[in-house]
């Protein structure tokens, strides 16, 4: 065994060691062109370059921290986990919604990089966009389980609803969704539209409606059959390019919309919290 | 005066602790109005990036028990754990699982439909409940989603809480700015939840989020609420380089090993009982060791570390359970852990102290609770084993959101604000912080004070290094560093961070201190200069209060035994 | 009178793929001959005293209108919201679809010269 | 709340399809080439209605139309209602979840099953009629008898 470990070590590290001078841009330094504007206080919209230095893992949110600390504290903008698991800190780069922690400045070409607010939100200040309408849409499609036993009532009696690795295949892609804004900053229709959910919400009306612990399936169907919603998502599947997380937004809306065309029968049976006593009673038996 | 926002109960912070809170307080009365106060957007708390598992005892038809539950936490603490509260913990932890299921958890499944459970580190059963290995991202978005179902919920997304109002003994609100605008307002209410999670930003190498900072724990400390136990800080054996972002303990749950730079499975040393599965203080002590004597690896930055091998998991299994791994390595380190091990480090992870909380969450200041990582009614005494915070969270959320909304409804719309208080905090953030003159960057004076954590209050310490240490801390705090460049009352997010940085500062003080006055060597806490367990002098907690700029004031508080009596930790 | 979006929608889809059909046949019947004979006046009138032509064209027309000027409307509802605009533009859609149905109504039955083919 | 339009992208969004994919240039093609059509279908509808005028009006507007400029853009009609019928059916499909590919654990790095290589060659393929069907109308229109 130890011989195996040290051999795998060794080989991967010269692999490693050639990739390092092949195709990776190794750059000591890369200058950030940054969208600077606080409407509010007067300040008009311009941008403001910035050298700070890289190395080969440097994201593209430490090269904008390392400017805001040691060159320019004013820059406003918004993360947090710096590994691309709280949606805090997506912005065009170069043109595109991005996360800043996820994107390194190594896999971008050319030796500046752009930085923007993300489109269709409204703007704050500098880097940083208004969410509340998006949250908004997210709410308003119900975004839980309905059911008439989703809160547990006897303390006593307590079990799950069965599920099986297949049920859950079904809506766990997307229950990935890190709410981070990127599709709904590149959906075309919300460009223009803003009482459009845009595909965060959408796909999200689906991750419950496929959830076999959920049976307001009617209820949920008749949120998105608007004017605006639903359908009109035209499957430009901008969202699903950009989704840093893999929930695959525009799959969840046609899913959705294959039930409304009678495409798809939702087949689902409510998970019964009944199924799995009846099951140890018949083990039992 | 400033503006005022009134609410029946104030939840600070959004976390785990805060949202499971909210729901719970927001279900016990329809009538109970509820504020979810966060300095990000609600949702982005750093709960998120937890990754392995949840505690609790499911299959005790398969022979896990709560016992042996309630066992394994305290042996874990190093019999620093409460015991009643430890009890509390894994007695309520199986309706938490269970109500989450409800709610719309995605779980990860046996095949035959029922929820998977996954070895952790010192427990004596699978018992870490899993969904994949985004757990904490996973309940984050549960909860969240179900908050969605309350209209007596309202979030405030992006305000930073300052202080905490008090008269009489009792809370009455606190003062927060709204980042967007930069407005500072009041807030009342008669209760409030303090959950403002952990101060790992303390640290350089650290798993945490940025947003991890204690200001939370500082608004308790100068409203003269204790700290309890600050010096025990967990150090989590696997962080990736260079980040410190965060290998999950299911990465050794699953099967992987530890090597060193001689290809062994050193654990085997070291703990062979339980070898990579031993408690997470005794593996990070492990690897240093190693370290120390040689048999270690050189990152390409120059920093030491081992090796995490889990190719043999095969790529199959790595894809199913450790997908958010397998992103992590390939992301932020370039290594495919499918082909090949990868570095990784002791990295601050945890903090086991918080303010001094009893068995209900209750703080000293009537009307004010807390919950989560921010509080310590020592449920993890000297050391905690993973998969229990996520589990602590959720129980205490549930508890404290109940009686905090009781409490509301008892005293609805009974609070006074003391106008004093108010002018205050806002002299101590505008006229001491925000126009403050200096010309030392805050940032640095972050970064010299980080490193001097990372370096001097690591895995193993001693009396020189936290000396030092100390008076480092002291000649920063003292230096010119108080001021804000950015001028601009919207979104200045240089402001927030230098208060972030005055409440670090104090804080980091509190854990050399402490970890200065226990002369001993107990779960996470490791001193060189006394390294065994002195259970006559030290079989207590530490409390610190705030006491000016000189430092705390300490003062020790007995530990609650009701079941097992203290013994050699051994795995 | 309301029809849900769904509705709608399927209309949309259903008009959409029937109108591939009814101008395919179309389009072929300007190709049986070539192309510039086919557009002689006699030719053309002489279609036009063909019953089953005339219900093709009809629906045709019937058909392409309603999806053409369905698809006018979901442009144009997507790009400002406000109740004002949101009626106008249905009212809008559904009455310039009427004015060219019944336009090329007109056409089709002045041509035919009344006399549906039976001459 | 009043919806802030501030910040929309706008049409611009629409007009931009090249820093996307396929489906976004798809997108954008079929709106164009339906209000084209649309465009087109009034225009014809008015064309024919000279027939109610007798020979010389239909002679007269045949003048007019049937000119290079009239032929290159009937050649235009016929590439964009190939271009739309095809990608329309393909549309029609994939609004109803088909030949969209199954959802389940996407692994790193994440690509997403609904761009998979069916829809994109739906979209080549619609690209590829509609220039088939331009030749073939270009060698009725210009290629005289
Ligand atoms: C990488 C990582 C992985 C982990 N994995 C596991 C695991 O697998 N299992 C496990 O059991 N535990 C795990 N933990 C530990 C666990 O995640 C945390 O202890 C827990 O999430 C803390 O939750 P919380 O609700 O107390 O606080 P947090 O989630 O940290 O939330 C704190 C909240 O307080 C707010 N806040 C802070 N200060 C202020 C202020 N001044 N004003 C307003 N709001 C403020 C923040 O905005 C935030 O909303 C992990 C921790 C890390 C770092
Ligand atoms: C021949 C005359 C036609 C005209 C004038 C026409 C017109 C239009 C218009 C104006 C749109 C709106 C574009 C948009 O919503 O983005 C549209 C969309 C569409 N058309 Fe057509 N169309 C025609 C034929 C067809 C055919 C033959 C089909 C399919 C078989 C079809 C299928 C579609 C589809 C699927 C959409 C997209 C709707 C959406 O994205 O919501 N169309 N059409
Ligand atoms: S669907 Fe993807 S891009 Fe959209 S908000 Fe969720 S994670 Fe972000
Ligand atoms: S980008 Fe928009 S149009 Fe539909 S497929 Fe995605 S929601
Ligand atoms: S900082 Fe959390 S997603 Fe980038």
């Amino acid at each position: 065994m130890t011989e195996q470990v040290i051999e795998k070590i060794e080989s991967m590290e010269k692999k490693r060691e050639k990739e390092k001078h092949g195709k990776e841009t190794i750059r000591s330094s890369v200058v950030l062109k940054i969208y600077r504007a606080n409407k509010r206080a007067g300040e008009q919209p311009h941008y403001d370059s910035v050298e700070v230095p890289v190395q080969r893992w440097t994201t593209v949110l430490d090269a904008l921290l390392h400017a805001k600390q040691y060159k320019d504290p004013s820059i406003g903008i918004r993360y947090s986990c710096r590994m691309a698991s709280c949606g805090s800190c997506g912005m065009k780069i170069n043109g595109i919604p991005r996360l800043a922690c996820y994107t390194k400045v190594s896999e971008l070409e050319g030796s500046t990089v752009t930085v923007e607010p993300l489109a269709n939100f409204p703007h704050i200040r500098d880097l940083v966009t208004d969410f509340a309408q998006f949250f908004s849409h997210h709410h308003d499609v119900k975004p839980f389980v309905q059911n008439e036993n989703a809160d547990i009532k006897d303390k006593n009696k307590l079990s799950e609803f069965m599920q099986s690795p297949e049920d859950l295949d079904k809506f766990l892609q997307f229950s990935y969704c890190i709410k981070c804004g990127l599709c709904y900053s590149a959906c075309p229709t919300v460009a223009t539209d803003t009482k459009f959910p845009g595909p965060q919400a959408l796909s999200q009306a689906y991750r419950y409606f496929i959830d076999n612990r959920d049976n307001a399936t009617k209820d949920r169907i008749n949120i998105v059959d608007d004017k605006h919603g639903i359908w009109r998502c035209h499957f430009a599947g901008s969202c699903s390019s950009v989704c840093p997380k893999g929930v695959d937004p525009a799959l969840g809306i046609q899913l959705l919309r294959g039930h409304m065309l009678g495409f798809s029968k939702n087949e689902k049976k409510i998970a019964d919290l009944q199924d799995r006593l009846r099951k140890d009673e018949e083990a039992k038996q | 005066m400033a503006d005022t926002i009134s609410h029946d109960v104030l939840i600070i912070g959004s976390g785990l602790a805060g949202l499971r809170a909210a729901i719970s307080a927001a279900s016990t009365d329809k009538n109970v109005d509820i504020a979810v106060i966060s300095k990000v957007q609600v949702m982005r708390s750093h709960s998120v990036s937890a990754e392995g598992g949840t505690a609790a005892v499911l299959y005790e038809e398969e022979g896990d028990n709560q016992e042996s539950h309630i066992y394994d936490t305290v042996k874990g603490s190093d019999f620093l754990a409460d015991q009643d509260v430890a009890e509390l913990l894994v007695k309520n932890m199986p309706y938490e699982i269970y109500q989450l299921d409800h709610w719309g958890m995605p779980w990860s499944r046996r095949k035959d439909g029922r929820i998977a459970q996954r070895k952790f580190g010192g427990y004596s059963f699978p018992r870490a409940t899993f969904a994949q290995d985004k757990v904490g991202f996973y309940e984050m978005q549960t909860l969240y989603d179900t908050c969605q179902k309350y209209d007596n919920i309202h979030f405030y997304n992006e305000w930073f809480c300052t202080s905490i109002l008090q008269d009489g003994g009792r809370f009455q609100g606190i003062t927060a700015i709204e980042l967007k605008t930069g407005n500072f307002t009041i807030f009342r209410a008669p209760a409030g939840i303090i959950c403002t999670g952990g101060a790992g930003r303390i640290f350089s190498f650290s798993t945490y989020a940025f947003s991890s900072t204690p200001d939370g724990l500082d608004m308790a400390f100068r409203a003269g609420l204790a700290l309890k136990d600050m010096e025990f800080v967990q150090f989590h054996p696997t962080g990736v380089l260079p980040s410190g972002i965060l290998i999950t303990e299911g990465a050794r749950g699953e099967g992987g090993y530890l090597v060193n730079n001689k290809g062994e499975r050193f654990m085997q040393k070291y703990a062979p009982g339980k070898l990579e599965l031993a408690p997470r203080d005794v593996v990070s002590r492990s690897m240093i060791k190693e370290i120390q004597e040689g048999r270690g690896f050189k990152h390409e930055t120059g920093v030491d570390c081992l090796k995490l091998d889990l190719t043999h998991l095969g790529a199959e299994r790595i894809k199913e359970v450790l997908a958010g791994i397998r992103e992590i390595g390939i992301k932020f380190s370039g290594v495919d852990i499918i082909d090949e091990p990868i570095e990784v480090r002791p990295v601050c992870h945890y903090m086991m102290g918080g303010i001094h909380a009893n068995i209900d969450g209750a703080t000293e200041l009537a009307g004010l609770w807390t919950a989560g990582e921010a509080a310590c009614n020592s449920t993890h005494g000297a050391n905690r084993l993973g998969a229990n915070s996520t589990s602590e969270c959720i129980v205490w959320g549930r508890i404290t959101g109940e009686l905090a909304a009781k409490h509301a409804l008892a005293h609805k719309g009974q609070t006074s604000i003391q106008e004093q208080q108010v002018l205050q905090e806002e002299k101590r953030i505008y006229d001491g912080l925000f126009r403050g003159r200096g010309d030392v960057n805050p940032y640095e004076v972050r970064k010299q004070m980080t490193d001097t954590m990372d370096d001097k209050a690591y895995v193993f310490r001693n009396e020189q290094g936290l000396t030092e240490a100390l008076k480092k801390i002291r000649e920063l705090k003292a230096s010119m560093w108080k001021h804000v460049d950015d001028k601009a009352k919207e979104y200045n997010t240089n402001f927030v961070n230098v208060m972030e940085i005055d409440s670090m500062l104090r804080t980091a003080e509190v854990v050399l201190v402490g970890a200065l006055n226990r002369r001993e060597s107990r779960g996470a806490h490791s001193r060189t200069d006394y390294p065994v367990r002195d259970d006559t002098h030290f079989l207590n907690h530490t409390l610190a209060y705030f006491a000016g700029d000189g430092g705390p004031k300490m003062a020790w508080h007995p530990v609650t035994f009701t079941r097992y009596a203290p013994v050699e930790r051994k795995y | 009178m309301m029809l849900r979006e769904s509705q709608i929608m399927k209309i949309h889809y259903i008009t959409g793929i029937a109108a591939l059909f009814v101008v395919a046949v179309h389009i072929m019947m300007r190709l049986i001959m070539p192309y510039s004979l086919s557009l002689e006046y006699e030719n053309v009138i002489a279609n036009y005293h063909n019953v089953p032509y005339l219900v093709l064209l009809e629906s045709i027309l019937v058909l392409i209108a309603i999806h053409g000027f369905n698809g006018l409307r979901i442009i144009l509802l997507e790009l400002r919201q406000s109740k004002a605009w949101e009626d106008g533009i249905t009212i809008l859609t559904i009455a310039a679809m009427m004015a060219v149905v019944a336009y090329g109504t007109r056409t089709i039955i002045i041509a035919n010269g009344f006399g549906l083919g039976f001459e | 709340m009043e919806a802030d339009r501030s910040n929309r992208e706008g049409l611009m969004g629409w007009l931009n399809p090249g820093r996307y994919g396929w489906e976004r240039v798809s997108y954008w093609l079929q709106r164009l080439t339906g209000v084209g059509l649309l465009a087109y279908f009034i225009g014809h509808v008015f064309e024919t209605s000279s027939l109610t005028q007798g020979p010389d009006a239909w002679a007269a507007m045949l003048e007019l139309t049937q000119t290079p400029l009239g032929h290159t853009i009937l050649l235009l009609v016929i590439g964009m209602s190939t271009y739309h019928s095809a990608n329309g059916i393909r549309l029609i499909f994939a609004h109803g979840g088909k030949g969209l590919g199954k959802p389940g654990r996407p692994d790193y790095p994440y690509d997403a099953v609904s761009l998979n290589y069916r829809q994109k060659s739906g979209i080549w393929i619609a690209l590829i009629l509609a220039a088939v069907a331009m030749l073939y109308g270009a060698s009725v229109l210009f290629g005289g008898e």
